[in-house]
Protein backbone atom coordinates (compact mmCIF):
# COMPACT_ATOMS: atom_id res chain seq x y z
CA UNK A 1 0.00 0.00 0.00
CA UNK A 2 1.56 3.31 -1.11
CA UNK A 3 0.80 6.14 1.17
CA UNK A 4 1.89 10.16 1.96
CA UNK A 5 0.82 11.88 5.10
CA UNK A 6 1.07 15.62 5.51
CA UNK A 7 1.13 17.21 8.94
CA UNK A 8 0.34 21.10 8.19
CA UNK A 9 -0.31 24.18 9.82
CA UNK A 10 -3.85 25.50 10.25
CA UNK A 11 -3.28 28.82 8.64
CA UNK A 12 -5.03 30.56 5.81
CA UNK A 13 -5.10 29.17 2.02
CA UNK A 14 -2.97 26.32 3.77
CA UNK A 15 -6.25 24.47 2.27
CA UNK A 16 -4.82 24.66 -1.17
CA UNK A 17 -1.58 23.30 -0.42
CA UNK A 18 -3.30 20.17 1.00
CA UNK A 19 -5.37 19.94 -2.19
CA UNK A 20 -2.41 20.27 -4.98
CA UNK A 21 -0.89 17.35 -3.01
CA UNK A 22 -3.77 15.38 -3.36
CA UNK A 23 -4.24 16.59 -6.88
CA UNK A 24 -0.71 15.73 -7.47
CA UNK A 25 -0.97 12.24 -6.53
CA UNK A 26 -4.15 11.95 -8.54
CA UNK A 27 -2.01 13.01 -11.34
CA UNK A 28 0.32 10.16 -10.54
CA UNK A 29 -2.50 7.30 -10.62
CA UNK A 30 -3.66 8.70 -13.58
CA UNK A 31 -7.07 10.34 -12.32
CA UNK A 32 -9.23 12.04 -14.82
CA UNK A 33 -9.02 15.84 -14.46
CA UNK A 34 -12.65 16.14 -13.47
CA UNK A 35 -12.27 13.64 -10.59
CA UNK A 36 -9.26 15.05 -9.72
CA UNK A 37 -10.66 18.43 -9.68
CA UNK A 38 -13.83 17.06 -7.02
CA UNK A 39 -11.37 15.05 -5.01
CA UNK A 40 -9.43 19.13 -4.54
CA UNK A 41 -12.64 20.92 -3.47
CA UNK A 42 -13.37 17.66 -0.97
CA UNK A 43 -9.80 18.24 0.32
CA UNK A 44 -10.14 22.40 0.53
CA UNK A 45 -13.66 22.24 2.28
CA UNK A 46 -12.35 19.16 4.88
CA UNK A 47 -9.25 21.27 5.64
CA UNK A 48 -11.49 24.40 6.16
CA UNK A 49 -13.50 22.49 8.48
CA UNK A 50 -10.79 21.80 10.72
CA UNK A 51 -9.53 24.61 10.56
CA UNK A 52 -12.78 26.85 11.14
CA UNK A 53 -14.37 24.30 13.37
CA UNK A 54 -12.56 22.06 15.33
CA UNK A 55 -11.20 23.92 18.23
CA UNK A 56 -7.71 22.65 18.30
CA UNK A 57 -5.15 23.73 20.25
CA UNK A 58 -2.09 21.95 18.01
CA UNK A 59 -3.55 24.12 15.04
CA UNK A 60 -2.34 21.01 12.97
CA UNK A 61 -4.23 19.33 10.25
CA UNK A 62 -2.80 15.17 9.81
CA UNK A 63 -3.45 14.37 5.60
CA UNK A 64 -3.16 10.42 4.71
CA UNK A 65 -3.40 10.18 1.06
CA UNK A 66 -3.66 6.21 0.36
CA UNK A 67 -3.28 4.96 -3.01
CA UNK A 68 -6.39 2.14 -3.22
CA UNK A 69 -5.67 -1.00 -5.44
CA UNK A 70 -2.06 -2.80 -6.76
CA UNK A 71 0.57 -0.16 -7.56
CA UNK A 72 0.23 -1.65 -11.18
CA UNK A 73 -3.65 -0.95 -11.58
CA UNK A 74 -4.50 1.58 -8.73
CA UNK A 75 -7.93 1.48 -7.89
CA UNK A 76 -8.04 5.30 -6.45
CA UNK A 77 -7.62 7.42 -3.19
CA UNK A 78 -8.54 7.36 0.10
CA UNK A 79 -8.02 10.41 1.77
CA UNK A 80 -8.16 11.04 5.97
CA UNK A 81 -8.34 14.39 7.12
CA UNK A 82 -7.67 14.50 10.71
CA UNK A 83 -7.72 16.97 13.47
CA UNK A 84 -7.32 16.79 17.31
CA UNK A 85 -9.80 19.34 17.73
CA UNK A 86 -12.79 19.06 20.16
CA UNK A 87 -15.62 17.54 17.75
CA UNK A 88 -18.91 17.44 17.03
CA UNK A 89 -21.73 15.08 17.02
CA UNK A 90 -21.89 14.50 13.42
CA UNK A 91 -26.06 13.29 13.78
CA UNK A 92 -26.92 16.58 15.46
CA UNK A 93 -25.36 18.28 12.31
CA UNK A 94 -28.05 17.64 9.77
CA UNK A 95 -26.60 16.93 5.88
CA UNK A 96 -29.25 18.23 4.52
CA UNK A 97 -31.15 18.02 1.19
CA UNK A 98 -30.86 20.57 -1.24
CA UNK A 99 -31.95 23.59 0.57
CA UNK A 100 -35.33 25.55 -0.45
CA UNK A 101 -33.83 28.93 -0.19
CA UNK A 102 -30.59 30.18 -0.17
CA UNK A 103 -28.72 29.04 2.44
CA UNK A 104 -25.18 30.30 3.43
CA UNK A 105 -23.41 28.42 5.35
CA UNK A 106 -23.60 24.35 6.19
CA UNK A 107 -22.48 23.58 2.91
CA UNK A 108 -18.97 22.03 3.59
CA UNK A 109 -19.95 18.40 4.57
CA UNK A 110 -22.48 18.30 1.84
CA UNK A 111 -20.07 19.07 -0.47
CA UNK A 112 -17.65 16.25 0.68
CA UNK A 113 -20.73 14.12 0.37
CA UNK A 114 -21.40 14.78 -3.23
CA UNK A 115 -18.14 15.04 -4.70
CA UNK A 116 -16.63 11.49 -3.05
CA UNK A 117 -17.58 8.33 -3.87
CA UNK A 118 -17.66 7.54 -0.03
CA UNK A 119 -17.07 9.42 2.90
CA UNK A 120 -16.67 8.33 6.85
CA UNK A 121 -16.69 11.10 9.46
CA UNK A 122 -15.99 9.75 13.04
CA UNK A 123 -15.67 12.58 15.76
CA UNK A 124 -15.63 12.53 19.08
CA UNK A 125 -13.64 15.09 22.25
CA UNK A 126 -10.15 13.94 20.60
CA UNK A 127 -10.69 15.22 17.70
CA UNK A 128 -12.41 14.41 13.82
CA UNK A 129 -11.26 12.22 11.33
CA UNK A 130 -12.98 12.36 8.02
CA UNK A 131 -12.21 9.57 5.57
CA UNK A 132 -13.44 9.55 2.05
CA UNK A 133 -12.93 7.87 -0.97
CA UNK A 134 -12.88 8.27 -5.07
CA UNK A 135 -12.46 5.76 -7.33
CA UNK A 136 -10.48 6.45 -9.96
CA UNK B 1 0.22 35.80 1.77
CA UNK B 2 -0.85 35.47 -1.75
CA UNK B 3 -2.62 33.79 -4.49
CA UNK B 4 -4.98 36.31 -4.49
CA UNK B 5 -8.22 36.44 -6.79
CA UNK B 6 -7.60 38.88 -9.36
CA UNK B 7 -10.48 40.09 -11.21
CA UNK B 8 -11.20 42.40 -14.23
CA UNK B 9 -15.06 44.33 -14.96
CA UNK B 10 -16.28 45.12 -18.18
CA UNK B 11 -19.21 47.06 -18.90
CA UNK B 12 -21.53 45.75 -21.66
CA UNK B 13 -24.28 47.44 -23.47
CA UNK B 14 -27.46 48.00 -21.36
CA UNK B 15 -27.22 47.16 -17.39
CA UNK B 16 -25.20 44.29 -18.12
CA UNK B 17 -21.52 44.34 -16.51
CA UNK B 18 -19.44 41.21 -16.63
CA UNK B 19 -16.42 40.49 -14.04
CA UNK B 20 -13.87 37.74 -14.75
CA UNK B 21 -12.45 36.15 -12.04
CA UNK B 22 -8.81 34.86 -12.15
CA UNK B 23 -7.99 32.25 -9.54
CA UNK B 24 -9.33 30.86 -5.90
CA UNK B 25 -12.18 32.13 -4.28
CA UNK B 26 -12.04 31.61 -0.69
CA UNK B 27 -13.47 34.14 2.18
CA UNK B 28 -11.31 37.16 1.06
CA UNK B 29 -11.86 36.61 -2.59
CA UNK B 30 -15.24 36.19 -2.08
CA UNK B 31 -15.48 39.59 -0.54
CA UNK B 32 -13.41 40.97 -3.27
CA UNK B 33 -16.00 39.92 -5.85
CA UNK B 34 -18.87 41.06 -3.65
CA UNK B 35 -17.35 44.65 -3.19
CA UNK B 36 -16.75 45.29 -7.02
CA UNK B 37 -20.52 43.77 -7.41
CA UNK B 38 -22.18 46.49 -5.30
CA UNK B 39 -19.86 48.97 -7.21
CA UNK B 40 -21.26 48.11 -10.32
CA UNK B 41 -24.83 47.95 -8.93
CA UNK B 42 -24.20 51.38 -7.44
CA UNK B 43 -23.41 52.32 -10.83
CA UNK B 44 -26.46 51.37 -12.15
CA UNK B 45 -25.69 47.80 -13.06
CA UNK B 46 -29.04 45.42 -12.54
CA UNK B 47 -28.00 42.52 -14.61
CA UNK B 48 -24.06 41.00 -13.65
CA UNK B 49 -22.48 37.80 -15.12
CA UNK B 50 -19.10 36.21 -13.33
CA UNK B 51 -17.28 34.74 -15.42
CA UNK B 52 -15.29 31.81 -13.99
CA UNK B 53 -13.13 30.64 -17.05
CA UNK B 54 -10.08 31.15 -15.23
CA UNK B 55 -11.01 29.78 -11.35
CA UNK B 56 -10.30 26.41 -11.04
CA UNK B 57 -11.31 26.18 -7.67
CA UNK B 58 -13.71 27.79 -5.10
CA UNK B 59 -14.79 26.69 -1.60
CA UNK B 60 -17.87 26.80 0.31
CA UNK B 61 -17.51 30.14 2.10
CA UNK B 62 -15.86 31.91 -1.13
CA UNK B 63 -19.39 30.75 -2.68
CA UNK B 64 -21.59 32.03 0.67
CA UNK B 65 -20.51 35.07 -0.19
CA UNK B 66 -21.56 34.91 -3.84
CA UNK B 67 -25.17 33.95 -2.01
CA UNK B 68 -24.96 37.49 -0.46
CA UNK B 69 -24.89 38.75 -3.71
CA UNK B 70 -27.90 37.32 -5.10
CA UNK B 71 -29.68 38.03 -2.37
CA UNK B 72 -29.21 41.52 -2.94
CA UNK B 73 -29.66 40.88 -6.84
CA UNK B 74 -33.48 39.89 -6.04
CA UNK B 75 -33.98 42.51 -3.76
CA UNK B 76 -33.50 44.98 -6.15
CA UNK B 77 -35.24 43.26 -8.66
CA UNK B 78 -31.43 42.64 -10.80
CA UNK B 79 -30.07 39.01 -11.74
CA UNK B 80 -27.10 37.31 -11.11
CA UNK B 81 -25.80 34.64 -13.77
CA UNK B 82 -22.44 32.66 -13.98
CA UNK B 83 -20.64 31.13 -16.49
CA UNK B 84 -17.53 29.23 -18.28
CA UNK B 85 -17.76 26.79 -14.89
CA UNK B 86 -15.47 23.65 -14.36
CA UNK B 87 -17.76 20.62 -14.35
CA UNK B 88 -16.45 20.18 -10.85
CA UNK B 89 -17.41 23.51 -10.02
CA UNK B 90 -21.13 23.53 -11.44
CA UNK B 91 -21.66 20.52 -9.33
CA UNK B 92 -20.61 21.75 -6.15
CA UNK B 93 -23.00 24.86 -7.30
CA UNK B 94 -25.92 22.64 -7.32
CA UNK B 95 -24.89 21.33 -4.13
CA UNK B 96 -25.50 24.24 -2.40
CA UNK B 97 -28.52 24.63 -4.70
CA UNK B 98 -27.24 27.69 -6.45
CA UNK B 99 -28.62 26.78 -9.61
CA UNK B 100 -32.29 27.31 -8.19
CA UNK B 101 -31.46 31.28 -7.90
CA UNK B 102 -28.89 32.41 -10.43
CA UNK B 103 -28.68 30.79 -14.09
CA UNK B 104 -25.80 29.15 -15.08
CA UNK B 105 -24.53 29.05 -18.93
CA UNK B 106 -21.69 27.35 -20.94
CA UNK B 107 -20.09 30.31 -22.13
CA UNK B 108 -20.35 33.97 -22.41
CA UNK B 109 -21.81 34.19 -25.29
CA UNK B 110 -25.04 32.27 -24.33
CA UNK B 111 -25.12 33.84 -21.49
CA UNK B 112 -25.07 38.01 -22.83
CA UNK B 113 -27.75 36.86 -25.46
CA UNK B 114 -29.95 35.16 -22.47
CA UNK B 115 -29.03 38.38 -19.84
CA UNK B 116 -29.04 40.76 -22.26
CA UNK C 1 7.52 29.23 12.26
CA UNK C 2 5.22 27.45 9.64
CA UNK C 3 6.25 23.78 8.67
CA UNK C 4 4.59 20.75 6.13
CA UNK C 5 6.22 17.46 6.36
CA UNK C 6 5.33 14.82 4.49
CA UNK C 7 6.24 10.69 4.54
CA UNK C 8 6.49 9.53 1.08
CA UNK C 9 7.48 6.06 -0.43
CA UNK C 10 10.38 5.26 -2.69
CA UNK C 11 8.16 4.77 -5.54
CA UNK C 12 8.48 5.93 -9.34
CA UNK C 13 7.96 9.25 -9.86
CA UNK C 14 6.40 9.77 -6.12
CA UNK C 15 9.83 12.69 -6.51
CA UNK C 16 7.09 14.83 -8.91
CA UNK C 17 4.22 14.43 -6.19
CA UNK C 18 7.02 16.19 -3.72
CA UNK C 19 8.02 18.24 -6.14
CA UNK C 20 4.38 19.67 -6.41
CA UNK C 21 4.26 19.94 -2.86
CA UNK C 22 6.94 22.11 -2.58
CA UNK C 23 6.18 24.29 -5.33
CA UNK C 24 2.64 24.81 -3.99
CA UNK C 25 3.71 26.27 -0.96
CA UNK C 26 5.96 28.30 -3.39
CA UNK C 27 3.04 29.56 -4.51
CA UNK C 28 1.58 30.10 -0.87
CA UNK C 29 4.53 32.28 -0.32
CA UNK C 30 4.53 34.21 -3.34
CA UNK C 31 7.52 32.90 -4.82
CA UNK C 32 8.13 33.65 -8.78
CA UNK C 33 7.37 30.94 -11.13
CA UNK C 34 11.45 30.61 -12.07
CA UNK C 35 12.33 30.26 -8.50
CA UNK C 36 9.21 27.80 -8.08
CA UNK C 37 10.57 25.54 -11.37
CA UNK C 38 14.33 25.85 -9.40
CA UNK C 39 12.86 24.81 -6.26
CA UNK C 40 11.06 21.84 -7.76
CA UNK C 41 13.66 20.59 -10.09
CA UNK C 42 15.89 20.78 -6.75
CA UNK C 43 13.43 18.68 -5.04
CA UNK C 44 13.17 16.00 -7.40
CA UNK C 45 17.01 15.56 -8.26
CA UNK C 46 17.43 15.06 -4.18
CA UNK C 47 14.42 12.68 -3.79
CA UNK C 48 15.43 10.64 -6.60
CA UNK C 49 19.18 10.30 -4.87
CA UNK C 50 17.56 9.21 -1.93
CA UNK C 51 15.46 6.13 -3.87
CA UNK C 52 18.15 5.45 -6.01
CA UNK C 53 21.06 5.72 -3.95
CA UNK C 54 19.90 5.31 -0.02
CA UNK C 55 19.78 1.33 -0.07
CA UNK C 56 17.24 2.31 2.90
CA UNK C 57 15.06 -0.55 3.81
CA UNK C 58 12.25 1.15 4.66
CA UNK C 59 11.17 2.73 1.67
CA UNK C 60 9.93 5.98 2.90
CA UNK C 61 11.70 9.70 2.13
CA UNK C 62 10.73 12.34 4.87
CA UNK C 63 10.09 15.97 3.59
CA UNK C 64 10.41 19.25 6.02
CA UNK C 65 8.97 22.14 3.94
CA UNK C 66 9.68 25.24 6.68
CA UNK C 67 8.54 28.74 5.63
CA UNK C 68 11.13 30.85 6.50
CA UNK C 69 10.36 34.46 8.48
CA UNK C 70 7.38 35.79 8.94
CA UNK C 71 4.04 34.90 8.01
CA UNK C 72 2.96 38.26 6.70
CA UNK C 73 6.70 38.67 5.27
CA UNK C 74 7.34 35.32 4.27
CA UNK C 75 11.98 35.27 3.67
CA UNK C 76 11.62 31.64 1.73
CA UNK C 77 11.98 27.80 1.91
CA UNK C 78 14.20 25.55 3.84
CA UNK C 79 13.54 21.79 2.37
CA UNK C 80 14.56 18.98 4.21
CA UNK C 81 14.97 15.56 2.51
CA UNK C 82 15.96 12.95 4.53
CA UNK C 83 16.63 9.03 4.49
CA UNK C 84 17.09 6.40 6.89
CA UNK C 85 19.66 4.88 3.85
CA UNK C 86 23.56 3.76 4.50
CA UNK C 87 25.18 7.06 3.73
CA UNK C 88 27.75 8.32 1.80
CA UNK C 89 30.63 10.21 2.31
CA UNK C 90 30.37 13.77 0.87
CA UNK C 91 34.27 14.93 0.96
CA UNK C 92 34.40 11.25 -1.23
CA UNK C 93 31.78 12.65 -3.93
CA UNK C 94 33.14 15.13 -5.60
CA UNK C 95 30.82 18.02 -6.76
CA UNK C 96 33.45 18.76 -9.60
CA UNK C 97 32.94 22.09 -11.77
CA UNK C 98 32.10 21.65 -15.09
CA UNK C 99 32.62 18.54 -16.87
CA UNK C 100 35.30 18.66 -20.12
CA UNK C 101 33.55 16.26 -21.96
CA UNK C 102 29.76 14.93 -21.59
CA UNK C 103 29.63 13.14 -18.07
CA UNK C 104 26.28 11.48 -17.98
CA UNK C 105 25.75 10.96 -14.51
CA UNK C 106 27.10 12.73 -11.52
CA UNK C 107 25.00 15.67 -11.47
CA UNK C 108 22.19 15.51 -9.26
CA UNK C 109 24.18 16.99 -6.33
CA UNK C 110 25.53 20.06 -8.67
CA UNK C 111 22.26 20.57 -9.88
CA UNK C 112 21.13 20.92 -6.21
CA UNK C 113 23.69 23.01 -5.50
CA UNK C 114 23.50 25.27 -8.80
CA UNK C 115 19.77 25.83 -7.81
CA UNK C 116 19.27 26.44 -4.65
CA UNK C 117 20.58 29.37 -2.58
CA UNK C 118 22.24 27.29 0.18
CA UNK C 119 22.87 23.44 0.82
CA UNK C 120 23.85 21.26 3.46
CA UNK C 121 24.13 17.69 3.27
CA UNK C 122 24.27 15.53 5.96
CA UNK C 123 25.29 11.86 5.51
CA UNK C 124 26.10 9.04 7.66
CA UNK C 125 25.63 5.20 8.37
CA UNK C 126 21.90 6.19 9.76
CA UNK C 127 20.98 8.17 6.14
CA UNK C 128 21.05 11.07 4.57
CA UNK C 129 19.85 14.82 5.31
CA UNK C 130 19.78 17.59 2.73
CA UNK C 131 19.02 21.08 3.58
CA UNK C 132 18.42 23.60 0.78
CA UNK C 133 17.52 26.92 1.45
CA UNK C 134 15.76 28.89 -1.44
CA UNK C 135 14.73 32.66 -0.93
CA UNK C 136 11.82 34.38 -2.17
CA UNK D 1 1.44 4.38 -12.84
CA UNK D 2 1.50 7.06 -15.58
CA UNK D 3 2.30 11.08 -15.95
CA UNK D 4 3.69 9.53 -19.30
CA UNK D 5 5.79 11.65 -21.74
CA UNK D 6 3.82 12.71 -25.07
CA UNK D 7 6.45 12.61 -28.16
CA UNK D 8 5.32 13.97 -31.51
CA UNK D 9 7.73 14.25 -34.20
CA UNK D 10 7.88 16.30 -37.59
CA UNK D 11 10.18 15.64 -40.62
CA UNK D 12 11.22 19.06 -41.56
CA UNK D 13 12.94 20.30 -45.13
CA UNK D 14 16.21 18.07 -45.92
CA UNK D 15 17.71 16.21 -43.27
CA UNK D 16 15.74 17.91 -40.23
CA UNK D 17 13.09 16.53 -37.78
CA UNK D 18 11.63 18.16 -34.31
CA UNK D 19 10.44 16.05 -31.29
CA UNK D 20 7.91 17.93 -29.18
CA UNK D 21 8.21 16.55 -25.92
CA UNK D 22 4.98 17.17 -23.20
CA UNK D 23 5.71 16.15 -19.74
CA UNK D 24 8.04 14.93 -17.24
CA UNK D 25 11.55 13.35 -18.44
CA UNK D 26 12.48 11.08 -16.26
CA UNK D 27 14.05 7.75 -16.96
CA UNK D 28 11.52 6.03 -18.90
CA UNK D 29 11.15 9.84 -20.64
CA UNK D 30 14.60 9.70 -22.03
CA UNK D 31 14.61 6.27 -23.17
CA UNK D 32 11.11 6.95 -25.59
CA UNK D 33 13.15 10.01 -26.45
CA UNK D 34 16.08 8.06 -27.49
CA UNK D 35 14.50 5.29 -29.59
CA UNK D 36 12.33 8.06 -31.24
CA UNK D 37 15.78 9.73 -31.98
CA UNK D 38 17.72 6.69 -32.98
CA UNK D 39 14.72 5.39 -35.62
CA UNK D 40 14.56 9.31 -36.82
CA UNK D 41 18.85 8.58 -37.78
CA UNK D 42 17.96 5.33 -39.34
CA UNK D 43 15.37 7.04 -41.55
CA UNK D 44 18.76 9.05 -42.42
CA UNK D 45 17.80 12.30 -40.73
CA UNK D 46 21.26 14.18 -38.98
CA UNK D 47 19.58 16.84 -37.49
CA UNK D 48 17.38 16.30 -34.72
CA UNK D 49 15.84 19.42 -32.60
CA UNK D 50 14.11 18.56 -29.33
CA UNK D 51 11.45 21.56 -28.65
CA UNK D 52 10.34 21.30 -24.48
CA UNK D 53 7.86 23.96 -24.79
CA UNK D 54 5.52 21.36 -23.36
CA UNK D 55 8.28 20.13 -20.37
CA UNK D 56 8.59 21.83 -17.34
CA UNK D 57 10.54 19.60 -15.73
CA UNK D 58 13.25 16.98 -16.10
CA UNK D 59 15.80 14.62 -13.76
CA UNK D 60 19.16 14.22 -14.41
CA UNK D 61 18.56 10.68 -15.09
CA UNK D 62 16.23 11.65 -18.10
CA UNK D 63 19.00 14.13 -19.41
CA UNK D 64 21.61 11.86 -19.35
CA UNK D 65 19.76 9.94 -21.64
CA UNK D 66 19.68 13.02 -23.69
CA UNK D 67 23.36 12.96 -23.40
CA UNK D 68 24.44 9.59 -25.33
CA UNK D 69 21.97 10.69 -28.13
CA UNK D 70 24.23 13.97 -28.23
CA UNK D 71 27.31 11.54 -28.27
CA UNK D 72 25.49 9.13 -30.97
CA UNK D 73 24.93 12.48 -32.96
CA UNK D 74 29.03 13.99 -32.46
CA UNK D 75 29.71 10.26 -33.78
CA UNK D 76 27.50 10.32 -36.90
CA UNK D 77 28.66 13.63 -37.91
CA UNK D 78 24.94 15.16 -36.77
CA UNK D 79 23.43 17.50 -34.36
CA UNK D 80 21.06 17.22 -31.91
CA UNK D 81 19.43 20.96 -30.67
CA UNK D 82 17.16 22.39 -27.93
CA UNK D 83 14.71 25.09 -27.96
CA UNK D 84 12.16 26.20 -26.36
CA UNK D 85 13.55 25.64 -22.52
CA UNK D 86 12.08 27.28 -19.39
CA UNK D 87 14.96 29.39 -17.64
CA UNK D 88 15.04 26.88 -14.74
CA UNK D 89 15.88 23.84 -17.46
CA UNK D 90 17.90 25.66 -19.33
CA UNK D 91 20.32 26.52 -16.25
CA UNK D 92 20.09 22.69 -15.48
CA UNK D 93 21.34 22.69 -18.69
CA UNK D 94 24.17 24.60 -17.96
CA UNK D 95 24.97 23.32 -14.57
CA UNK D 96 25.32 19.90 -16.25
CA UNK D 97 27.68 21.06 -19.55
CA UNK D 98 25.51 20.25 -22.00
CA UNK D 99 25.22 23.29 -23.50
CA UNK D 100 28.64 22.58 -24.89
CA UNK D 101 27.52 19.74 -26.98
CA UNK D 102 24.36 21.23 -27.95
CA UNK D 103 22.85 24.25 -29.18
CA UNK D 104 20.19 25.70 -27.43
CA UNK D 105 17.39 28.04 -29.26
CA UNK D 106 14.87 30.60 -27.74
CA UNK D 107 12.12 29.44 -30.50
CA UNK D 108 11.94 26.77 -32.81
CA UNK D 109 11.98 29.11 -35.73
CA UNK D 110 15.82 30.37 -34.64
CA UNK D 111 16.67 26.58 -34.16
CA UNK D 112 15.58 25.84 -37.67
CA UNK D 113 16.96 28.40 -39.39
CA UNK D 114 20.56 27.90 -37.78
CA UNK D 115 19.77 23.43 -38.29
CA UNK D 116 18.72 24.17 -41.77
N1 LIG E 1 -13.49 19.17 11.88
C1 LIG E 1 -14.58 19.59 12.57
N2 LIG E 1 -14.49 19.81 13.91
C2 LIG E 1 -15.56 20.23 14.63
N3 LIG E 1 -16.77 20.47 14.07
C3 LIG E 1 -16.94 20.29 12.75
C4 LIG E 1 -15.86 19.84 11.93
N4 LIG E 1 -16.32 19.73 10.66
C5 LIG E 1 -17.62 20.11 10.70
N5 LIG E 1 -18.01 20.44 11.95
C6 LIG E 1 -19.35 20.87 12.39
O1 LIG E 1 -20.28 20.59 11.37
C7 LIG E 1 -20.96 21.77 10.97
C8 LIG E 1 -21.30 21.74 9.49
O2 LIG E 1 -20.13 21.84 8.71
P1 LIG E 1 -20.22 22.19 7.19
O3 LIG E 1 -21.26 21.33 6.55
O4 LIG E 1 -18.86 22.08 6.62
O5 LIG E 1 -20.73 23.70 7.11
P2 LIG E 1 -20.06 25.03 7.68
O6 LIG E 1 -18.60 24.81 7.76
O7 LIG E 1 -20.45 26.07 6.68
O8 LIG E 1 -20.70 25.25 9.03
C9 LIG E 1 -20.03 22.91 11.36
O9 LIG E 1 -20.69 24.12 11.53
C10 LIG E 1 -19.42 22.36 12.65
O10 LIG E 1 -20.30 22.54 13.72
N1 LIG F 1 20.71 10.05 -0.39
C1 LIG F 1 21.86 9.43 -0.71
N2 LIG F 1 22.24 8.30 -0.08
C2 LIG F 1 23.40 7.69 -0.38
N3 LIG F 1 24.27 8.14 -1.31
C3 LIG F 1 23.98 9.27 -1.98
C4 LIG F 1 22.78 9.98 -1.72
N4 LIG F 1 22.76 11.07 -2.52
C5 LIG F 1 23.89 11.04 -3.24
N5 LIG F 1 24.63 9.95 -2.94
C6 LIG F 1 25.97 9.57 -3.50
O1 LIG F 1 26.49 10.69 -4.20
C7 LIG F 1 26.76 10.33 -5.56
C8 LIG F 1 26.55 11.53 -6.48
O2 LIG F 1 25.16 11.84 -6.56
P1 LIG F 1 24.64 12.75 -7.71
O3 LIG F 1 25.50 13.98 -7.81
O4 LIG F 1 23.21 13.03 -7.46
O5 LIG F 1 24.82 11.95 -9.05
P2 LIG F 1 24.19 10.54 -9.50
O6 LIG F 1 22.88 10.37 -8.76
O7 LIG F 1 24.02 10.68 -10.96
O8 LIG F 1 25.20 9.49 -9.13
C9 LIG F 1 25.85 9.16 -5.84
O9 LIG F 1 26.32 8.35 -6.88
C10 LIG F 1 25.86 8.45 -4.48
O10 LIG F 1 27.01 7.67 -4.35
Amino acid sequence: MQQITLTLPMIRDMELTASKTAGALGEHIGMSRDKIDEVRMAVVEACINAFEHSGARKREVHMRLLVLGEDADPRGLEITIQDKGTGFSHTEVVVSKKPTEPQKRGHGLRIIHGLMDDVEIQSDSDGTTVTMTKLR
Amino acid sequence: MTETLKLTVESKTGDVAVIYTDGYINNQGGEEIARVAYELIDSGHKKLLLNLAKTKIVNSIGISILIEIIEKMLEIDGRLAFCSLTPTIEKTFNIMGLTQYAAIYSDEETALSNLG
